[in-house]
């Protein structure tokens, strides 16, 4: 019998504070990939409004009720976090994705500034105010990018998160002696 | 020398900094150029051909003379660097470059007097006899010559950084047309950007006296500014180049962000933006130019501009017996800052005979400078006029031959800038950057007035264009005077009067060019060079251009037009490329087991941004081979474990998944059954092989594809084409689950032993035949598990959640040794599969064909399928094909290498006789023989031929069997039983 | 470059994988003539002006897209997702 | 007139007033024996071959703008016979031969360089390929060196060897392989063409091709009707348009590739030099730029410029493989128009149309080929018959799967 430790996507990397700006891991207990099957998509609002007082996000945008929240991560797709996808089964293909994704949280008041070095998409708050979630790249890597309360949950695969970690670190430390 | 009282430097601020090892002394505010022209510094460098003595022209970023090499501690140095724009600190250090071995006696200055033999594209005609002295001797001593400053050969381990920006109203420029744009825009709360290239806001303001709404013009510009500075819409950047303008309102910039500090504490060195735009406002200015006249290039011979800004902005005389020669009016605004700053003006020479008299100096009108003298720095000049040509005295002479706006931009996506006759000059043509809109200079307004208003105008076109109401501001008052030019681009009969003096046009060599047909404004370029050096023609094209058209005898927009292309001024490839240094360039993946791997000792290796242990190696083995060996013997005789988490993995759902699979794939994947596993051919739409691997049916319509780890992304976007643009009504679901489960093989006779020791219930071998697939739990935690090979034994691949992958390699693997087994590495996995004949990528390299690797049958006969009917093509089949075999060497022993080609034994090894070649190798611990797999030209019919190898690369030549390539186990009964 | 994905909004072309002109869309019908494979696979129009051509929005929303776009001037004109059928004339 | 140094010394002697013009600005006659439409390096050693090989005298060149005003004045100018294909072998190694004789064949000194060529390559697979590839060129009688990573260190000390996302492996050395100085190519040969009577057509663009039952009669111009019984198309980056003139729609896809020119730097680069794992050639003219390249923009373009994430793909590869090269200033860029095929090699044919024939879809590899691609173009209009090397470059191996896919990237145009 064999008895498994599990470890973060992050372990021992994070968090980091360089200037105003901290990079902290913000794993959610759970991510399943919600895609409604043909026809289903009134369907799987329905069973989301019912099970998690959420819905289908429209694209960019996210929704929450409490710790419960969901992503619009693409074409027909979106991200269930903290939440069962039970009440969705058979509506839409649900896949877990709790582990394939490392989930950074950069705060402090220039968080835009330093994903503005990574991301090709304007994340002023006149334009990725609450509310918003897109799927974009930071530098290289494909990430899912949404606002939260006092800065941006950062979602990249599990296997470059030290790669993130050191270019957002980088960017950070820059901005901290610029000053 | 300096001028007391004048100057935006700060005098309690006193620097000191080293040129050619000279110290000197220099204020905060100087730029190197200036500080060196204050401490009487005139000869700076040397000319790229003719290794011309030169000083300084300009006062800003299109200088072509004065470029230095700035040193660093560490042996670390900045070729090229412009004086003119480098910014002074505490302890900065320059040298001049292409001289030696000093500035002052520079050897290679022999080229000048050998310059009537050095012509524009001389080296065509000659250094072809004899031929083997062209890569010998002749190359390399014009290489030598040739080039400027030197890369120090040394990584540049500087921070650099890219960032993105986003803006209603990005305005280039902050002299007057910009700061009203910038205000115009930020008023009305549009979100602005205000670039500007120097290190203060102001432009022109900075130079030229004059007054605005009353006041100095500088004083208006600091009142603008401060407004600005205080508006959360606005973003002011200073010591930032608009370098290019791209589609969709992106423009690039390079922000100098610590070349001005001696130590910049933790700061990138430059910073390259992308800026994307609603509007641009391009309020660039204009460039003054010089005029051709016999020997206008010694140091001392600068733009009447330059002169004004280094006396006003610098508080720096650069002469003491100044002399200015101009064919438009600005002579006489040259004039008078000398004049008003004390320092002497000896003769101003118009070249216009109705230039107006004004001041108190010397006027000769209707005059030329028809030479010039002082070998290190201009002594004096000969000036002629209806009178007759006379001597002057000067030690600097300020040129005016007119103003260019600075199109540049303009012309970045092919716009060709329109001539002006009347300011004799290009001014940017209607719209040639949709949504850039030229103003002020930059649009050949040249009156104080003028620019303030044609800079609201822009930016109120630029409101307009983007849907917002602008309120109307009062322009504020200014000078609004005439600009009078009368054109002369070249004084007639000198012999050497340079256009082009970054590399050494002079106005003989566009004539040259001109008398040999090189007559198109192209030709001309290409064969004499101008326009191609660091000022990027900024100084010379318009000029050259015009010396064209009078050699051919065309007007000037007959002939042609000049063009720009970007970067507007050489931009660093480091900031470009900021982030490629060392592991940037691509993401690095790590597989959970990376840690463990590493503490093992195995050598990590690159697999499509992966990395993945090569071999184990354990004390006492020397090399790789003897690991490799062990482990391919481990997995043979009792079990092996390898993480195989980067191969791609696909969760497929829907109730069209089968018949989706059914399309992608060459075989039948609809009647799979649940909790089977199939193995799967996957072409490209043009026939050729894309990709291999098994799916599994995980329950009714729900599938989970693997694909190589190479082609993982490659497959993702095909299923998304063929689902999204040829089936969008299908009702099909896919995502990556590639980085959701670690995934392990374990592999060998005691596979089956080892996993039952860890997992919660015991296999039950009639429930997990060959090819099944099933959940299991691994310590209370769900995965997965697979019952498939490849490696020709009895194995597993077992899955579990990523977060497990650590824990459950490294007791996988603690397990595995304690049976005599352990770890596997790429190279063992690699020995595995050849000695089976299983393919990769080695193999599927993008020309291989189904029936190349004898796999023609699994396309079905009964359905359609990607790449069915292209693969059917008469060139894509038959004994003309290269087929896939196995080789052995004669005797075993005898190494072969991949890449080898293959000839008939007793053919010359030669192209005509070439009959294929190897793509993979090994040695077979296992059958006790080198092994290969090739592609040989109607190779299945081959078995048993003698076929021979060269490799010249490795030079070996040996002789080897044909055979089936799979060499153990043909029946596969180790893997199903 | 920048292409506004009918999803996403306007994006930086970097997000963007280019597939080819959208001749790519009319699959030939199983047994077509080769000579129909042939200008499916291998044949384009190749204007020097407007065309239509397929991008993948692979850094973004994973969406198919046609794009209508000038290859002189670079100027795009519409966009619309792949999967949905082409808007009446 | 011929050129010499004793020539340019007794010229410099006398003010340089002697230089007659390099080639002759004639006006169109009305018939031809054989038009070359496109005025770039493959049309002008078309016309050069077509009156050195094969006797003909009455050939016109027929250019839109100005002489070599294309691609053959906007690459990377590097010349490699470095193929792995059969097809692909024999005709640049034939191509690299009339190289090494150009200057004395043109009496013009274009500045082939043969200064080596490194492939470097960064896995154990790439390496095998790069082997491969080096006994291709050796069987076929060039030269190659397989190179290990101290064999490496030992030519390009500078590069980054410490770097770990790709590390490097080692380098395939091809000695014969260089550069030259493009323009002169075209200037080379323009010159030469003239000399034999060729007449050099600017300014004179192509709006129609003339056929009568199925085959070529002449050619509309902007110059007025010109007749020949023979054509050949070679306007590379405009192939599709000319093409379509004539009703054929070619296995073509436009795009523009990029590349990039520094400041004069004193000489630090002294071979061509290939990065393994993305795009990134680079060598250093003799002016002393380091000219530098990439892969094509990948979409279909006729702008002749580009955008910016080639431009920094193309500059972090750099900067991976020699960060020693970050502080030199780019001072250019600039945009070619490469004929991209489904398989990346090109074309050399007839066509349907009695008396037309093409020469197209050379990709970013045309420069290079220069002399080979007129060579057998010649051969084949004045023949009738492909060139022995070049008898795989034909225009129906799509169609037949007969195919010259050195990359293996498939028939996706921009994937070559």
């Amino acid at each position: 019998m064999a008895e498994l430790i599990a470890l973060s996507a992050t372990e021992g990397l994070l968090p980091l504070t360089h200037g105003a700006l901290t990079l902290a891991g913000a794993a959610p207990d759970r991510i399943t990939s919600v895609q409604p099957f043909k026809g289903k998509e009134a369907a799987v609002t329905k069973a989301l409004k019912a099970a998690h007082g959420l819905g289908f996000p429209a694209p960019g945008r996210a929704l929450a009720k409490g710790d419960a929240r969901i992503l619009w991560t693409g074409r027909g797709q979106a991200f269930l976090l903290n939440a069962d996808p039970a009440p969705l089964a058979g509506l839409a293909a649900l896949t877990d994705q709790t582990d394939a994704w490392a989930t950074l949280r950069l705060t402090g008041p220039a968080a835009d500034q330093a994903l503005a070095r990574l991301v090709p998409v304007d994340l002023r708050p006149a334009a990725f105010g609450a509310g918003s979630a897109i799927r974009t790249g930071l530098n290289h890597m494909m990430a899912v990018i949404a606002r939260v309360d006092d800065g941006f949950d950062i979602m990249v695969f599990r296997s470059m998160a030290a790669t993130a970690i050191h270019e957002l670190e980088t960017v950070m430390k820059s901005l901290a002696a610029r000053g | 020398m300096r001028l007391q009282g004048k100057g935006l430097i700060d005098r309690t601020k006193p620097l000191a900094f080293r040129f050619d090892g000279t110290q000197y002394t220099g204020f905060a505010g100087d730029t190197l150029a200036s500080a060196l022209l204050a401490n009487g510094v005139r000869l700076v460098g040397r000319s790229f051909k003719y290794h011309r003595p030169r000083g300084i022209l300009t006062a800003g970023s299109e200088e072509p003379n004065a470029l230095v090499e700035v040193l660093e501690a560490g042996g670390q140095q900045t070729p090229n660097t412009r004086a003119t724009v480098q910014e002074l600190y505490e302890g900065l250090a320059a040298r001049s470059q292409n001289r030696f071995p000093s500035l002052k006696r520079d050897l290679l200055a022999v080229n000048d007097l050998m310059s009537p033999f050095f012509g524009a594209g001389f080296y065509y005609k000659t250094f072809m006899w004899p031929r083997a002295f062209w890569e010998t001797i002749y190359e390399p001593a014009i290489r030598r010559a040739a080039g400027l400053g030197k890369l120090s050969g040394k990584h540049d381990e500087a921070l650099y950084e890219k960032a993105f920006a986003f803006c209603d109203v990005l305005v280039i420029g902050s002299g007057p047309a910009g700061l009203m744009a910038a205000l115009t825009a930020a008023r009305a709360g549009a979100e602005v950007i205000l670039a500007e290239e120097d290190s203060r806001m102001g432009g022109r303001l900075l130079s030229d006296a004059g007054e605005i709404d009353g006041q100095e013009g500088l004083a208006w510009a600091s009142g603008v500014l401060a407004e600005l500075r205080g508006l959360p819409n606005v973003r002011l950047m200073t010591r930032t180049t608009v370098t290019g303008a791209y589609d969709g309102g992106t423009l690039s910039a390079l922000e100098r962000v610590s070349h001005h500090l001696a130590d910049p504490a933790g700061r990138p060195r430059e910073c390259f933006w992308r800026i994307v735009a609603g509007r641009a406002v391009l309020a660039a200015g204009a460039l003054e130019r010089p005029i051709a006249f016999e020997d206008n290039d010694r140091p001392g011979i600068m733009l009447a501009s330059a002169v004004r800004s280094y006396v006003n902005r610098w508080g720096v005389a650069p002469g003491r017996k100044v002399t200015i020669f101009a064919n438009n009016d600005t002579a006489r605004q040259t004039a008078d800052v000398l004049v008003a700053a004390g320092v002497q003006v000896a003769a101003v020479i118009d070249s216009r005979a109705d230039a107006p008299t004004t001041g108190d100096y010397r006027l000769y009108r209707g005059a030329t400078i028809v030479g010039t003298q002082g070998r290190h720095g201009l002594e004096w000049i000969s000036v002629r006029d209806a009178n007759g040509e006379r001597r002057v005295e000067t030690d600097c002479l300020a040129v005016s031959g007119g103003w260019n706006p600075t199109v540049h931009l303009t012309c970045h996506m092919n716009g060709r800038p329109v001539w002006n006759p009347e300011i004799a000059a290009f001014v940017p043509a209607e719209n040639a950057v949709p949504g850039l809109i030229p103003c002020g200079a930059a649009a050949g307004v040249f009156s104080t007035a003028g620019c303030l208003a044609d800079g609201q105008r822009a930016a109120l076109a630029a409101l307009d264009a983007l849907g917002r109401k602008a309120p109307t501001l009062a322009l504020p008052k200014a000078e609004d005077g005439t600009y009078a030019i009368h054109p002369l681009w070249a004084v007639e009969g000198a012999r050497r009067a340079w256009l082009d003096f970054a590399n050494d046009v002079t106005v003989k060599d566009v004539k040259l060019a001109a008398q040999e047909n090189f007559s198109s404004v192209e030709h001309m370029k290409r064969y004499t060079t101008q326009g191609m050096a660091p000022d990027q023609g900024k100084n010379s094209n318009v000029g050259a251009l015009a010396v064209l058209a009078d050699a051919t005898g065309r007007a000037i927009p007959e002939t042609g037009t000049t063009t720009f292309r970007p970067p507007f001024v050489p931009t660093s490839i480091a900031a470009m490329g900021a982030g490629g240094r060392a592991a940037g360039f691509a993401p690095q993946r790590f597989t959970t087991s990376h840690a463990a791997s590493v503490e093992r000792g195995a050598p990590m290796i690159e697999a499509g941004l992966w990395y993945r242990p090569s071999y184990f190696p354990r004390p006492g083995e020397t090399n790789w081979r003897e690991s490799c060996d062990r482990e391919v013997q481990f997995v043979r005789e009792r079990v092996g474990v390898c993480d195989v988490s980067t191969l791609g993995k696909i969760d497929i759902q829907g109730a069209d998944a089968g018949r989706f699979l059914d399309l992608v794939y060459t075989n039948t994947f609809s009647t799979l059954k649940p909790g089977r596993v199939r193995y799967g051919l996957m072409l490209r739409e043009d026939g050729h092989v894309m990709d291999d691997g098994t799916t599994a049916c995980l329950g009714e319509n729900h599938y989970l594809m693997t694909t190589t780890t190479a082609a993982a992304g490659l497959v993702m976007r095909h299923l998304e084409f063929v689902h999204q643009a040829l089936h969008p009504d299908w009702d099909v679901r896919f995502i990556s689950v590639t980085e959701q489960w670690a995934q392990f093989a374990v592999a060998g006779p005691r596979s089956r032993d080892l996993l039952n020791s860890i997992l919660d219930e015991k296999l039950k071998p009639e429930d997990w035949p060959f090819m099944a697939c099933g959940p299991v739990r691994v310590g209370g935690v769900a995965g997965r598990l697979f019952r498939i090979s490849f490696s020709g034994e009895h194995a597993y691949e077992v899955a579990v959640p990523a977060r497990y992958g650590a824990a459950l390699f490294r007791d996988l693997v603690a397990r595995a040794e304690t049976m005599g087994g352990g770890a596997y590495g790429m190279e063992a996995l690699n020995v595995l599969r050849i000695e089976k004949g299983l393919i990769t990528h080695a193999e599927i390299h993008g020309r291989t064909t189904a029936f190349d690797i004898g796999a023609e049958k699994m396309i079905s006969a009964k359905k359609d399928c990607i790449g069915k009917a292209a693969a059917a093509r008469p060139g894509m089949i038959g004994p003309d094909r290269d087929q896939l075999v196995g080789l052995r060497p004669l005797s075993p022993g005898k190494a072969i290498g991949a890449g080898a080609h293959l000839f008939k034994q007793g053919e010359a090894a030669k192209r005509e006789n070439d009959q294929g070649y190897v793509t993979s190798v090994c040695w077979s611990p296992t059958l006790d023989s080198h092994l290969g797999l090739a592609f040989l030209r109607n190779g299945r019919a081959r078995h048993g031929e003698t076929i021979r190898l060269v490799d010249h690369m490795r030079k070996t030549d040996v002789l080897c069997e044909v055979c089936d390539p799979v060499f153990l186990d043909p029946t596969g009964g180790r893997a199903r039983g | 470059m920048r292409i506004p994905c009918p999803l996403c909004g306007p994006r930086d072309r970097r997000e963007f994988y280019y597939y080819g002109a959208d001749d790519y869309l009319r699959r030939p019908e199983e047994g077509a003539p080769p000579e129909a494979w042939d200008a499916y696979l291998h044949l384009r129009d190749n204007p020097a002006g407007v065309t239509r051509d397929l991008w993948h929005h692979e850094m973004g929303c994973s969406a198919w897209l046609v794009v209508t776009r000038n290859t002189v001037t670079h100027e795009v004109i519409s966009v619309r997702l792949a999967s949905e059928k082409e808007a009446a004339k | 007139m011929r050129y010499s140094g004793l020539k340019v010394i007794t010229e410099g002697l006398f003010g340089n007033k002697g230089w007659r013009p390099a080639w002759r600005n004639p006006e169109p006659k009305a018939e031809y024996d054989a038009i070359i439409i496109g005025g770039g390096g493959h049309g002008l050693s078309t016309a050069y071959y077509l009156a050195r090989n094969h006797g003909m005298r009455n050939i016109a060149v027929l250019e839109k703008g100005y002489l070599g005003g294309g691609n053959v004045g906007r690459n990377t100018t590097i010349v490699r016979a470095n193929y792995f294909l059969p097809g692909n072998s024999e005709f640049y190694s034939h191509s690299l031969k009339l190289w090494e004789g150009l200057e004395a064949e043109l009496n013009y000194n274009v500045m082939h360089s043969q200064r080596g060529l490194i492939n470097l390559f960064h896995s154990d697979g790439q390496r095998d390929a790069f082997a491969r590839r080096g006994n291709s060129m050796v069987n076929q009688g060039d030269d190659a060196i397989l190179l290990d990573r101290d064999g490496v260190r030992e030519l390009l000390p500078y590069l980054d060897f410490e770097q770990t996302r790709f590390p490097i492996y080692g380098g395939l050395l091809h000695p014969r392989g260089g550069t030259a100085r493009h323009d002169a190519v075209a200037w080379g040969y323009a010159r030469g063409a003239d000399r034999r009577g060729v007449d050099l057509i600017q300014n004179c663009e192509v709006t129609g091709i003339d056929i009568e039952n199925g085959r070529v009669t002449g050619v509309q111009t902007t110059r007025g009707a010109i007749r020949a019984r023979k054509v050949g198309i070679l306007v590379a980056g405009r192939s599709g348009q000319v093409a379509a003139m004539a009703g054929m729609r070619l296995p073509i896809e436009s795009h523009v590739l990029q590349a990039f020119v520094t400041e004069g730097l004193k000489p630090v680069i002294d071979h061509v030099i290939s990065f393994g794992m993305g795009h990134f050639y680079i060598s250093q003219s003799d002016k002393g730029g380091l000219v530098f390249g990439g892969d094509i923009d990948f979409y279909a373009s006729y702008a002749s410029r580009g955008n910016l994430p080639m431009v920094e793909h193309v500059m972090e590869a750099g900067m991976t493989l020699m960060p020693m090269i970050g502080r030199a200033k780019v001072l250019r860029s600039w945009g070619g128009i490469m004929d991209m095929t489904p398989d990346g090699s090109p074309i050399i044919d007839k066509t349907d149309i009695d008396g037309l024939f093409i020469d197209c879809g050379w990709n970013y590899g045309g420069f290079k080929a220069v002399p080979a691609s007129g060579w057998c173009m010649a051969h084949l209009m004045a023949t009738g018959e492909s060139h022995a090397v070049a008898r795989r470059f034909r225009l129906n191996r799509f169609l037949t799967g007969h195919l010259l896919d050195e990359e293996g990237t498939g028939s996706q145009h921009n994937l070559h």
